[in-house]
């Protein structure tokens, strides 16, 4: 139990983590922002207020040069914000297909299906989604020399499920001595899900989360 | 009272050029596009207050008020800012810059300001830095 | 070195959950600056387009109506993009409160000091800082039964120091067995930092880190 608390320990700072990390990604968004939009809006700004004196005095000439120019960083104004807009928003497909990457670069085959929109679910599920998938393969990398691994996702608006199988289990030694698994099964049942596992020739992990918010009603 | 504009965006000058020289009291001597041509005017031309940008090609405005601080510390400096981050302000008063011009304030209040750092007055306090 | 492979396991798993972590933040952000910012601009834009077709017919009068309006909008787009920026950057006193939260909420007194501004300090080291008080805290709380609890930080253009010292050190039968102090140690010295201990009667945990970056030059 003393690798207990070296768990319980990482997990605490874990969530510090990840509340810096927003912190400071929200610093950066902040930065860009600032600098490419706030300066084109505040020449434009600029400019308009020095139309009224142009206009004052009713010097048309100049009054649509200047008209032109605050057009033009409007319209450039509106083009940037646009990009940060698309910059900020993650692709739908983002999250789809950095887990079809997991599998695809995976050192041996995997055959696998996803099924339903893995976007749409609660982003706490997916992070644990992902990390299950990487435990799991890196596990069969370490403890197998399979012939085949399959993986099967699903998401529907109840419920998560993930099933990765593999043959070639290989004999060990040492036996319950890891933590991957263990670890993993905390995260899993702390969202309220369960998670199982057979072995004997195949090797077969199978997680089912609940899914709530924005998707399950 | 002698004022030098400098900023790398013409449009930001020509706009500040017209809405400052409203003002009978404001006389605008140079308008320049960055800190290195600010340093070489300021040999040859005497200036009272310096409205100085901070993101500029070639010498932005930190290096910029840092430098003349030093050669010329009669010449009061307000860094011309859209609206800055609490680090980006720190450096700025760090390098020697009395207060902060918000390109975006009305004009009259770009003004008061202006004279008021023309005449010494303290223009940044800790009230105004935390309003950023 | 099986304690070391589940650190660095745990290590892997916290960079993927502070990406994720970014992505979920940047969407929300996005969704703001669409709805919001994105309105005002368009009006703008599409009023300088008019006011191009009363200059032409040099009718002053209703330039000058059509020129207010576009002040307003942009100082309305200016406001409510200050206010975006605003709410994205961390608030300066933010850091500096949790630090000071982390010492106050502590189940013994600390008598502690803040030299210098930890705002300006670089994320990444406030978040080695923030584990690193935290660690020492929970080893005070575990590890002693003291009477008097200090720390004190410094912080200004090149140096980062945090040292932290207790009385009251129980003795331990088993030692040497804990992570959470080398794992710390393994952060700062990422960081180019150096970390010390000292055991006696007192326990004296020191730690210097160099500040590079936007607040050094
Ligand atoms: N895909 C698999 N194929 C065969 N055996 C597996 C597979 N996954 C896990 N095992 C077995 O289950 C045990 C526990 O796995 P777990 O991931 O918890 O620990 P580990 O991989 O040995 O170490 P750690 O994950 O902490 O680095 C392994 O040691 C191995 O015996
Ligand atoms: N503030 C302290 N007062 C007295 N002894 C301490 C103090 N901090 C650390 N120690 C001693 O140093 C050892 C190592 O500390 P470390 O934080 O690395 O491990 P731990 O606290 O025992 O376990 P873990 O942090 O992994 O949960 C402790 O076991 C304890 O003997
Ligand atoms: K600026
Ligand atoms: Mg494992
Ligand atoms: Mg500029
Ligand atoms: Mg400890």
């Amino acid at each position: 139990h003393h690798l207990e608390a070296e768990t319980e320990h990482l997990l605490l700072d874990y969530a510090d983590a990840q509340h810096l990390s927003r912190l400071q990604e929200r610093e950066q968004i902040a930065q860009t922002l600032h600098d490419s939009l706030g300066h084109e809006l505040t020449a434009a700004h600029l400019c308009v207020k020095a139309l009224d004196m142009l206009l004052e005095k009713e010097d048309i000439g100049k009054a649509k040069v200047s008209r032109e120019q605050i057009e033009q960083r409007l319209s450039s104004a509106l083009t940037q914000l646009k990009l940060a807009v698309r910059q900020l928003e993650p692709d739908q497909k983002q999250v789809e297909r950095s887990i079809a990457r997991l599998f695809e670069e995976f050192v041996y085959p995997v055959q696998y299906t996803i099924r339903g929109d893995v976007a749409l679910v609660p982003p706490a599920l997916q992070q644990v989604l992902h990390s299950a998938i990487k435990e799991a393969l890196t596990n069969v990398a370490k403890h197998a020399k399979p012939t085949k691994v399959n993986a099967s996702l699903d998401c529907n608006n109840t419920l998560l499920q993930l099933v990765m199988e593999n043959d070639g289990v290989m004999e060990q030694k040492t036996i319950g001595t890891g933590n991957g698994l263990r670890y993993l099964r905390r995260r899993v049942e702390r969202l309220g899900g369960s998670m199982s596992i057979q072995k004997g020739l195949q090797f077969k992990l199978l997680i089912t989360i609940p899914v709530r918010g924005e998707m399950g009603l | 009272m002698k004022i030098l504009l400098v900023d790398d965006d013409a449009l930001v000058l020509e706009s500040l050029e017209i809405l400052l020289s409203g003002d009978a009291q404001l006389q605008i001597v140079g308008a320049l596009s960055h800190g290195g041509e600010a340093l070489s005017f300021l040999e040859h031309t005497q200036v009272d207050v310096i409205l100085l940008d901070i993101q500029m090609p070639v010498m932005d405005g930190i290096e910029a008020a840092q430098r003349i601080r030093s050669k010329y510390p009669k010449v009061k400096i307000l860094m011309l800012t859209t609206f800055s981050d609490y680090r980006t302000l720190h450096r700025c008063l760090e390098a020697g810059a009395s207060g902060f011009l918000l390109k975006s304030d009305e004009t009259e209040k770009q003004i008061m300001t202006i004279k008021a750092v023309y005449q010494g007055l303290p223009v940044i306090s800790e009230q105004a830095l935390k309003q950023f």
